[in-house]
């Protein structure tokens, strides 16, 4: 009964829904040329690096924030005791593994340079070097994580912290996050260069953290 | 700030202050909080002479301060105020004293005088509201600080005594709220002014008016014990005496009381709302409570449930004199606001003394009492011959001008009423005192806790409160015309006053 | 205004890095500063109106701004007066419960909860309104699943899909907005938003709603709340009713009379007719709860369907608005010093029965004082300021003759009298003598005492009155 | 009809079932994986419908990538919430007697 009734509500509702889109006219506001016409000073030259860091910076600082959040929630919630190690002892996974990780690494610095002309950026680059950390973790050469240590903490804070820094010290000159069109570049290069880290660590955590099994697998 | 609006203000801190105070003292600092209680309660005194002596040379002492847009807190202690704080304020060091004897040694008295002076000072400011919102909000907090002290002893019975009072108060409280917001709605403010600030808006729609009436008499009715509201107060004297006598003569039941006379007087003004068909069926209501209270009383066994129901009956004298269209029955009903909360607190004083000193709760359990405390049994004869209303007591005083007040306004059913009631009290009071006095003690008390020393029959403190106050329903009578100069000290003469300001010069009696 | 956002993530970020358990003076300290803060632009904003700021120096519709008008601001004042109550509360309720798994994070993720609801507060655009909500919607989460035990995490888990369910709700809703309009900052939609508008912007409005009550626990949302809110340890509860809540019932009105003004009217009975259910249906599961705490709970549930009962009265006058924003503001306080107490009561004598509270009377004076200070602004009894909302919202429903209206309102209050009054009396109670206690800790002042604080300002505001509503009218 | 707007219907059909996804089923597992269809929807609508006239709008990309970084969050979370109750219960599925 429940379930007839949410399928027919939930199909409903995307059918007025779908008709009220196919009727739609123009939008008044197009903010693409706003977006051309100031990207000379945004500091960047590929437009939605621009929109995420300079235009719209302000929800990347917060969105920053959150997935730290969400790395401190994952902590809350996982005991101190029994960390995984998978005995995966796979010589070819493992040696494959090794010979990717500097690949990606590398593709990880390309991803946070290209950012700034085409897409890319300190998050496309976070998740491959993630991805490089999981990946260790999987063919068994790197340990699931225990409750974070001080260099860790620094490295998953470093970030924040830093974008955090950029964006205050704005102030004293103009708004929250106004970079000076002359030093934008590199001060989103710096932002985006430690996020990559930060970013990194934060994503491999969530699973490093969350890859602990009850006893040894 | 001017010293006349610091008077009101001082006037409710004098209680506030070291009640707050008092709450914060451990349990231990016996001497410190009876320092703090007396301290409060006479410089209170000392604040309401002055008042007294500058409202009747015609001073106006207000404050006002605004909480939000269109409403404030307003104080103003006019003669009217004054009558009520008056009694309250003297009442108060009297109860004080007996509860400080009365509570000798038990548990949680920090707390208990704590509310007990927040009980006062709400009291103040129901006494000094300039306006409904102002009234309300002492209303609603005096609801708050008894309920403690009701359900003081925290036993089962206790408890249940006090949620019913809570039930019914808290109900009260919302139906007044509502006819108080209404009102505002009307007009735009809720202020009292005299003669009624409704007087001048004939515009209004009369039913609006009439059922706002309704609602705010409904409201303040509960606490007056009108009936079919009185149902809290029989069950609310599970209380500690000295509660009781709070409840019963200083503060709850008056505060109903003191609420429909600046409703009548100051809201609808008594001429409108004689206008609008609304003093008749007041006066109906309040003649069906004497009489209905009065024939409860006559069958209770317990002392203190007979005296509940002898208050239910007694307060509405007060709304019969209100209702009574008239100068005359307008200063019976404001004088027996006083003076009935003398002559009541006298008997739970009394009735408190027979209890902690013998164990008495019962009326059949008092044969012979009058032998082993002459004195608390006198001061219970004083009061209750007053509540029969004979000559030389309080009573005889507010029944006589009561009566004129009927007679003057053509409603001689009040009259009668008024007979009836005084020869129901003479038929539940008379038996308690021919017990007393005339039948053989028995052998042993139920629970005897206090020895006699000499002529002291009991604890100093229990026993002179009783005996201050019945000298005081004897003077309120023989003194009744006296006048000191141009400011009159008797309730007699001061409800003239306020009479007279009501009524204007025109027929000032 | 950016220092009260960024103050906040920047000592989140700081408590990561000192370590578990730690970082809780940081926290109080800045806490006292951001009070200060919102203190000194409550009064910027009364003196001079709304407050903008666009970050980035872009401006709307490139950049973000953030605004704050009066509402605003007495929300951003709220929030770290009660907080830094809290803070204080929850530092020594961690210590001598050293071994609650709640207190391990618990800094950094109260400042990341504050960060995102003052970010919340401030914003003055849809999509960024979204982050903000996510931010304060997975702080809450964690802070109720990290009580440790299965009961809590099971209450964290249907907590996180509501929300999730809610915030998913609303990001649909904005996508849709941009479709039509090609932004999303409400001061510039504000005047795009019109009786005409096409239905895809009824749609969004609709689906924003719905998920914004659904995060605030509107009746019939309301299923998550009591085991989330009664059973996350005692200072989150506190933050979670007092504050949580009120940011998506807050975001709802800023929508409400801000850029959906023109589509609200058909609409506004139903947000009432849903709060006056949640009244009788909140109290009336308060009324029979066992637990203290979720007791405590469920008055949420009630108190929250009073907020929605202004939706209909708002009008010129701005009276159901002055309301709304006196019951907000009187109600987190008077919850927090509810919960507060309550968390008082149960670790002192190691039981949340609401039946076994008796004697507690005697021996937690100040916490049952707290406990009915704080009843009083729920009963809207005066002089409490849950009575100026009360007040204010009869008149409004009167101004409108709405009586069916006032009949809630007053109903309400008395219900919660009976509630309040069911933990009040027996804690009056001697308690029974045979019974030997069980587990008796020795009462600690602080965790009393901040309940108290917190208690008296709920209090307080009663005779605040008119600059609470100053404030709220200041930048119209 | 463009490739934009046939993005923002299939992104309806999304949300859609995701909704009805995570009320009606109660593996927890598979709910969080319905939240995550639903969250896609929302996102395709959000890209889609801004680009139904084929001209990339960068302010909705942005906002996406933003929105897909906050889901990763919330999905982590889920994921770590859902494996502790699942080693403190040995259940997937929340039941009805935990509430209070």
């Amino acid at each position: 009964m429940k379930r007839l009734a949410v399928t027919a509500l939930a199909t409903g509702f995307a059918v007025v829904l779908v008709e009220a889109m196919l009727n739609l006219g123009p939008a008044a506001i197009d903010l693409r040329i706003p977006v051309r016409e100031n990207l000379a000073e945004s500091g960047v030259s590929h437009a939605v690096t621009a929109v995420l860091l300079n235009y719209r910076g302000y929800d990347t600082l917060l969105e920053v924030a959150v997935l730290l959040l969400a790395l401190v929630a994952v902590l809350t919630v996982t005991d101190e005791a029994d960390v995984a190690f998978p005995h995966m002892e796979h010589p070819v996974l493992q040696t494959l593994a090794r010979l990717a990780t500097p690949l990606m690494t590398v593709v990880a610095v390309y991803l946070l340079w290209a950012g700034a002309f085409r897409p890319g950026g300190a998050f496309q680059a976070g998740s491959v070097l993630a991805a490089a950390a999981v990946l260790l973790h999987l063919v068994g050469l790197l340990p699931g994580w225990r409750s974070p240590r001080l260099p860790l903490r620094l490295g998953l804070v470093a970030g924040l912290l830093t974008f955090l820094a950029v964006a205050t010290a704005m102030l004293a000159r103009g708004a929250l996050l106004e970079y000076p069109p002359s030093m934008a570049g590199g001060l989103i290069l710096l932002i985006e260069s430690v996020l990559t880290v930060s970013l990194a660590l934060i994503l491999a955590g969530l699973f490093l953290l969350l890859s602990r099994d009850e006893g040894p697998s | 700030m001017t010293a006349n609006e610091a008077l009101p203000l001082a006037v409710i801190a004098s209680s506030l202050l070291p009640g707050l105070a008092i709450f914060a003292l451990p349990e231990r600092r016996v001497g410190l909080r009876t320092a703090l209680n007396l301290f409060g309660a006479i410089a209170k005194l000392a604040l309401v002479a002055t008042l007294l002596a500058g409202v009747s040379a015609g001073e106006a002492y207000a404050f006002r301060y605004a909480v939000l847009p269109g409403i404030d807190l307003a104080f103003k202690a006019d003669a009217l105020a004054l009558l009520f704080i008056t009694l309250s304020a003297v009442l108060w060091l009297f109860t004080t004293l007996y509860a400080i004897g009365y509570l000798e040694k038990a548990p949680n008295r920090s707390r208990f005088f704590g509310f007990f002076s927040l009980c006062v000072t709400a009291t103040m400011g129901i006494a000094m509201a300039g306006n409904l919102f102002t009234f309300f909000v002492f209303y609603e907090l005096l609801t708050l600080a008894t309920f403690p002290l009701v359900v003081h002893r925290g036993t089962t019975q206790a408890m249940r005594g006090g949620t019913i009072y809570l039930a019914y108060t808290l109900f009260g409280g919302t139906v007044l709220l509502t006819g108080i917001v209404w009102l505002f709605a009307l007009i735009g403010h809720t202020e009292f002014t005299q003669g009624g600030v409704l007087s001048t808006r004939a515009d209004l729609p009369p039913w609006k008016l009439q059922s706002i009436f309704l609602l705010m008499i409904l409201g303040v009715g509960v606490k007056a014990a009108l009936v079919p509201l009185h149902g809290w107060l029989p069950q609310a004297m599970v209380a500690p005496a000295p509660v009781s006598a709070l409840l019963h003569a200083v503060a709850v039941v008056k505060a109903g009381a003191f609420g429909i006379v600046r409703i009548v007087y100051e809201v609808f003004g008594v001429e409108f709302a004689q206008l609008l068909n609304l003093l008749f069926p007041l006066a109906l209501v309040a003649a069906f409570t004497i009489v209905w209270g009065s024939l409860r009383a006559a069958f209770q066994d317990d002392l203190k449930k007979r005296l509940a129901f002898s208050t239910v009956s007694q307060v509405s004298y007060i709304v019969l004199g209100v209702a009574l269209f008239g100068p005359l029955g307008t200063i019976g009903g404001l004088v027996h606001l006083v003076h009935q909360g003398i002559m009541k607190i006298t008997l739970f004083f009394c009735a408190g003394n027979y209890a902690e000193t013998l164990g008495i709760h019962k009326v059949s359990e008092l044969n012979g009492a009058g032998r082993r405390m002459p004195l608390t049994t006198l001061a219970f004869t004083v009061g209750a011959l007053g509540m029969m209303g004979a000559p030389l007591t309080a009573g005889a005083v507010s029944k006589a001008w009561l009566m004129d007040g009927a007679a003057a306004a053509g409603m001689g059913w009040a009259t009668g009423v008024l007979w009836l009631s005084s020869l129901l009290s003479a038929a539940y009071f008379l038996p308690i005192l021919w017990r007393a006095w005339l039948l053989a003690p028995p052998k042993a008390w139920p629970t005897p806790r206090i020895a006699p020393h000499g002529w002291r029959e009991t604890a100093w403190l229990l026993l002179l409160p009783p005996l201050f106050t019945a000298a005081a329903t004897v003077a309120a009578a023989m003194l009744a015309e006296l006048s000191f100069g141009t400011i009159p000290v008797t309730p007699l003469a001061w409800a003239r006053l306020i009479a007279a300001r009501e009524y204007g010069a025109l027929n000032a009696p | 205004m950016v220092w009260l956002i960024a103050l906040p993530l920047g000592w989140a970020s700081l408590t990561v890095l000192l370590g578990p358990r730690r970082g809780a003076w940081t926290a109080i300290s800045a806490l006292t500063a951001q009070l200060w803060l919102a203190f000194e632009l409550a009064q910027t904003v009364r003196a001079t109106g709304t407050v903008r700021h666009a970050v980035g120096g872009w401006g709307a519709p490139l950049g973000i701004d953030l605004a704050v008008d009066g509402l605003s601001a007495a929300m951003l004042l709220l929030a770290q007066g009660v907080a830094l109550p809290v803070a204080i509360y929850a530092r020594a309720y961690f210590k001598v419960r050293s071994g609650h798994p709640g207190g391990v994070w618990f800094w950094p993720l109260l400042g990341f909860l504050i960060a995102g609801l003052n970010a919340l507060f401030a914003s003055a655009d849809l999509f960024n309104l979204y982050v903000t909500l996510e931010l304060v919607g997975l702080a809450a989460v964690a802070l109720v699943a990290a009580g440790g035990g299965a009961p809590q995490v099971a209450a964290a888990l249907r907590y996180l899909f509501a929300t999730l369910l809610g915030s998913g709700a609303y990001l649909l809703g904005v996508a849709l907005i941009y479709g039509v309009y090609g932004t999303v900052s409400t001061a510039t939609l504000e005047p795009l938003l019109t009786v005409e508008a096409p239905r895809l912007a009824w749609i969004a409005g609709l689906l924003m709603l719905s998920g914004l009550m659904l995060k605030t626990a509107l009746f019939p949302f309301h299923y998550w709340l009591p085991p989330a809110h009664g059973g996350a340890a005692t200072p989150v509860s506190a933050l979670l009713s007092a504050l949580v809540v009120k940011a998506s019932f807050y975001l709802i009105l800023r929508l409400w009379i801000g850029p959906f003004a023109a589509l609200v009217d058909r609409i506004a009975w139903l947000p009432a007719v849903l709060g006056a259910t949640a009244v009788i249906w909140g109290s009336w599961h308060a009324l029979r709860a066992v637990r203290l705490k979720a007791l405590v709970a469920w008055s949420t549930v009630a108190q929250i369907g009073y907020l929605f009962l202004v939706f209909p009265l708002l009008g010129d006058d701005r009276i159901a608005l002055h309301a709304g924003g006196m019951q907000m503001v009187s109600h987190a306080f008077a919850k927090a010093a509810m919960f507060t107490a309550a968390g008082v009561i149960v670790h002192t004598t190691g039981r949340d029965a609401v039946a076994e509270v008796a004697g507690v009377a005697s021996r937690l004076p100040v916490t049952l004082f707290a406990f009915g200070l704080a009843g009083m602004t729920l009963m809207g009894l005066p002089p409490s300021g849950g009575f100026l909302a009360k007040w204010l919202l009869i008149e409004a429903a009167l101004a409108r003759g709405r009586w069916d209206m006032v009949v809630v309102v007053l109903a309400g209050g008395l219900l919660a009298a009976a509630y309040t009054f069911r933990v009040l009396r027996q804690a009056f109670l001697l308690p029974p003598s045979g019974e030997r206690r069980r587990v008796e800790r020795r009462p600690i002042a602080v965790l009393e005492w901040t309940a108290f604080v917190l208690a008296a300002a709920s209090v307080a505001m009663g005779l605040r009155g008119m600059e609470i509503v100053q404030l709220l009218d200041a930048g119209t | 009809m463009t490739g934009g707007l046939l993005f923002a219907l299939t992104g309806v059909a999304l949300f859609a079932s995701g909704v009805a996804g995570v009320v009606l089923i109660d593996n927890l597992l598979r709910r969080i994986l319905a939240f995550n269809l639903m969250g896609s929807g929302a996102f395709l609508v959000l890209v889609g419908l801004a680009q139904r006239n084929e001209v990339a709008d960068p302010v909705p990309q942005a906002m996406v990538l933003t929105g897909i970084v906050v889901a990763v969050a919330a999905t982590a979370l889920a994921l770590a919430m859902t494996r502790k109750y699942h080693a403190l219960t040995g259940r997937l599925e929340l039941t009805g007697d935990d509430n209070d």
